[in-house]
């Protein structure tokens, strides 16, 4: 049995993002679709066309031979892309999410689990900060509180960056499915009242895609 | 799905070279995707910017020009601009008597024009912001996003541009603004879906024989579908919730606005319909207008705007506008 | 069908009723189905008088006021009005100068007028008459009924309506008219058929992916039926006819029409892509109008019009006009 | 063995123009699409306009207790109610169809044979005279012209009105079938070019009603 590490490096958050960008682009149609039921079906759209240009940053930074200095300096990166390129809701929150988890990370190329567990959350309160959701609003906060909170928890156990991932994603899954019955209460989709009953919130299915990439790129 | 485009991702970029090319009068900083008017911001005059995601045209870049807006910032399709786009144009149009920024309620506007207004603050231009949310047929706006921004936005952008024309300061605009939001309510059907160049297929399906009701301009599906109503029933679905909302008697601008795929006899059918049934509920109509102008792509369907008025208000209305959208008085 | 109506045999009255409520600036005589200016026709001015089926809205009701129509007279859904309609409007609107009768060529527009005309003619007014004949679509026109009157026809009563409001007799009228109509060209294509209120149901069947080719504005098919296209390529199919059958090289105005049911974001696009075609075929553009003008009901579908122009032709088209259509400089 | 009369009373020619309205009726659908396929669909639509507001003329006029006095009067009538009730092309040319008619047929109550062969070429000349027409170029002059020959040719042959008739119908219905294969050459199907080829003239549909509908009125 290999001891699993216990410190995640600024590559592997860099293939996060990326596996985060090829799921994305793998369900566009479906976040979008998601979006036609209960919103204005661009969120596939949206997400695809952000992710997109974060990669296309990537890309450049490495051909440029010379990758992040940092942490901070990556995800403040990415940040901005998503808020300069997405628009619609989700670019100012998710883009908040990305800049708060790296003013949080700070000036390093490494974070263990605890560090990244915090930065997370920070980003998580960004999305708040800017958005004001509450649990059961029906939103991407849904999938992503619960995904903080469990790998908090798996961290405080001991566990690795791996099992902590692991643990988030599960998690961000049952925080997903759980918006299915409820009525929304932010975005659009508040809009439909009962109607918004019975059908996913596609937020919480792109916040689920972006802990399964987090998952793959730990081995979580 | 049946549209003219070239590539359901370049949809904006290029109808706004179609916009540059139909309307030398304006300047389109396709870069950015910002429409200004022609010519700077008079100095001393308050400058108004809209925005928002675009399939909603002439909104809102059928209305920058004398007498309305100074800029327009357009989003990719029903997704609200960024960030970056808004705070370029308020610096482009800020003659030194601050920035107006006219946002309709939806999460996304209102997120990405916060952003922007405090990127702008920090660079030492005043802003200040108006949020429309005039629709109706969100019922329990109280615990959620609230109302959603429609109709009221033309009327408001046409009557504070004035405004700002004659001179008034940031704060008297501010005030009008929010007197006009206030004032006004608005209400929507739809009889199809429209469909997102992006998702290339409607965005809801409708049987033959229903109709939505209480649409807003997103192609999102109404509050209640219904069996398909005649012309003189569904006037009743429009003014009814309008007139239940507040109270609507006295003197009004009222607009009877096409969603993209109706045509104007229909329009214009649906106008006097609505009428004799607002009339009945006090409202003296002193200005109309009936035709297309706040929009869902193609989407088949209308929407009811009533906006209680006094002189002041239409004073302002009827002062010259020179946009692609709206002209009348020069 | 889904559509605002209450019956459909009454559409066109229901309709007429809403014009009336709208446009309290214009006079309409709903027992005839003629829109009139509210103001008598200023005695020696020309009168100018338009008319067709219903469903191409604004044209003609929209386009009377100052510097255009002196009336309109309204037909049935894509059936020409009657000549007692047209005897009437004559008479109203006659102010000793004359009357310019604007006619698109359709059998049986042309027949009604022509019955009007005589009929007037016999009660002492003078009456002459312009059929607009642009469609480049229709190839084979000299051993048929011709080529359709599209787009050109809304050019037409712009600038002969200035003409008119000007001080020109009938004799330079109508030379005027003659010359815009000989320098006018339109096409059409349609991406979805129409439906008329009292079919119930769509004119023709389109698969989703194919569109017709050279239509009119009555919801009949076109010469060609191709597979969709995008929309560089339509471009293409709408410039090229266009510039073949004339030499379009110098001054132009030009119109990029939308048909009813296609929204002004693809309309706009669709400017964008034809204006470097014509700009490559010597075509100068020195006007432009993007919008819907000359429908088809419900059609989704664009025409292009482009008339060639000279100095005294764009000072009439700058010339205030003040309709419900069009408007600018009052 | 009873023979024909060989005269047609004012009052037949009623009830001409009544069933032509009931055919019009009942054939109003077909009429409008008929007129989809290589026209603008309303043929049907206009044919039942005109002949309601004739039928509610007649109407007007059995209620005043006094018919019309003479067929001229009854025609005129009628061909006026359909040009300021129609409108298209089949307004001015049904209505000046019927306005020659009556002209031709002048002060009198009855008509023989000969004399309503006379007016019903007359209202075809007028057709002409309007519509400019000729044989093949897809219209309902090519179910009409036919018609009105065959009228005359049995006539000369010694037929009676109802044998008239019923040749009339029978050479309007070959002469409707006829117009299948053309290329229309005038009204709005000469727009669509060979591709009118193939569907059936909707004038010339309507036309064979008016001939069946003398046909039914004179027992031919
Ligand atoms: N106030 C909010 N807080 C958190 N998430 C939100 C909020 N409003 C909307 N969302 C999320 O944003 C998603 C929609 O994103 P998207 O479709 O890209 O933007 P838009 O709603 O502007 O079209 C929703 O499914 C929801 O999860
Ligand atoms: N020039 C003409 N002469 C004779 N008949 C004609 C002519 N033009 C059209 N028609 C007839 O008129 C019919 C169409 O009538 P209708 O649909 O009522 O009018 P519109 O074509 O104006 O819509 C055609 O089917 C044809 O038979
Ligand atoms: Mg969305
Ligand atoms: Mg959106
Ligand atoms: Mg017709
Ligand atoms: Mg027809």
């Amino acid at each position: 049995m290999t001891v699993a590490p216990s410190t995640v490096t600024i590559d592997q958050l860099t293939d996060w993002l990326r596996r985060f960008q090829g799921l994305v682009a793998e369900h566009q149609t479906e976040l979008t679709e998601l979006d036609s039921v209960i919103g204005d079906a661009d969120h596939g759209a949206n997400m695809a066309r952000g992710m997109t240009a974060v990669a296309a940053k990537l890309d450049a930074a490495e051909g440029d031979g010379d990758g992040p200095a940092s942490v901070a300096d990556l995800f403040k990166a990415v940040g901005m892309t998503l808020v300069t390129s997405v628009g619609g809701a989700s670019g100012p929150l998710y883009g908040t999410f990305f800049l708060r988890f790296g003013m949080s990370a700070g000036a390093v190329t490494t974070l263990d689990a605890a560090g990244l567990g915090a930065a997370l959350r920070a980003g998580l309160d960004g999305i708040v900060a800017r958005g004001k959701a509450e649990l059961g609003d029906k939103t991407m906060f849904d999938a992503m509180s619960p995904a903080v909170d469990a790998w908090d928890v798996s961290v405080a156990a001991g566990g690795s960056p791996a099992d902590a991932s692991a643990a988030a994603l599960a998690a961000a899954e049952v925080g997903r499915d759980a918006t299915v019955p409820l009525v929304a209460r932010k975005g659009r989709a508040s809009y439909l009242g009962e109607r918004s009953a019975g059908h996913l919130d596609p937020g919480a299915a792109s916040t689920t895609l972006l802990f399964r990439a987090l998952a793959d790129a730990l081995g979580g | 799905m049946k549209k003219f485009i070239n590539d359901a991702s370049a949809v904006l970029a290029d109808s706004l070279k179609g916009v540059a090319a139909a309307h030398p009068e304006l300047r389109v900083d396709l870069e950015n995707r910002v429409i200004y008017r022609g010519e700077a911001t008079r100095p001393g005059k308050v400058a108004l910017i809209s925005g928002g995601g675009s399939g909603h045209e002439p909104l809102h870049g059928g209305f920058v020009g004398t007498g309305m807006l100074d800029a327009a910032c357009a989003g990719e399709v029903f997704t609200s601009p960024t960030p970056d786009q808004m705070l370029a144009a308020t610096q482009a149009v800020d003659a030194g008597a601050g920035v107006l920024h006219i946002v309709k309620n939806y999460t996304g506007d209102v997120l990405n024009f916060e952003m922007a207004a405090e990127l702008a603050e920090a660079e030492g231009v005043r802003v200040a912001s108006v949020v429309v949310n005039d629709d109706v047929a969100v019922e329990d706006s109280t615990w959620t996003a609230g109302r959603r921004g429609v109709g009221t936005t033309v009327l408001l952008e046409k009557i504070v541009g004035a405004a700002a024309e004659e001179g008034y300061d940031l704060d008297a605009v501010v005030e009008l603004a929010q007197r006009v939001n206030a004032n006004g309510r608005s209400m929507g059907v739809a009889l199809t879906s429209c469909t997102v160049p992006a998702a290339g297929k409607p965005t809801f399906d409708l049987p033959e024989d229903e109709m939505e009701v209480g649409v807003g301009i997103h192609g999102e599906p109404g509050r209640h579908r219904v069996p398909l109503a005649s012309a003189k029933e569904i006037a009743a679905m429009l003014v009814d919730p309008i007139v239940h909302d507040f109270d609507a008697g006295g003197l009004a601008i009222v607009m009877l606005n096409g969603l993209g795929g109706t045509p104007l006899i229909e329009l214009y059918l649906m106008y006097g319909e609505v009428v004799p049934l607002l009339e009945a509920a006090g409202v003296s109509i002193e200005r109309n207008l009936v035709g297309n102008y706040i929009t869902s792509l193609d989407m088949a369907g209308c929407s009811l705007t009533v906006l209680k008025a006094d002189d002041e208000l239409l004073r302002l209305w009827d002062a010259p506008v020179v946009t692609p959208g709206l002209r009348w008085g020069a």
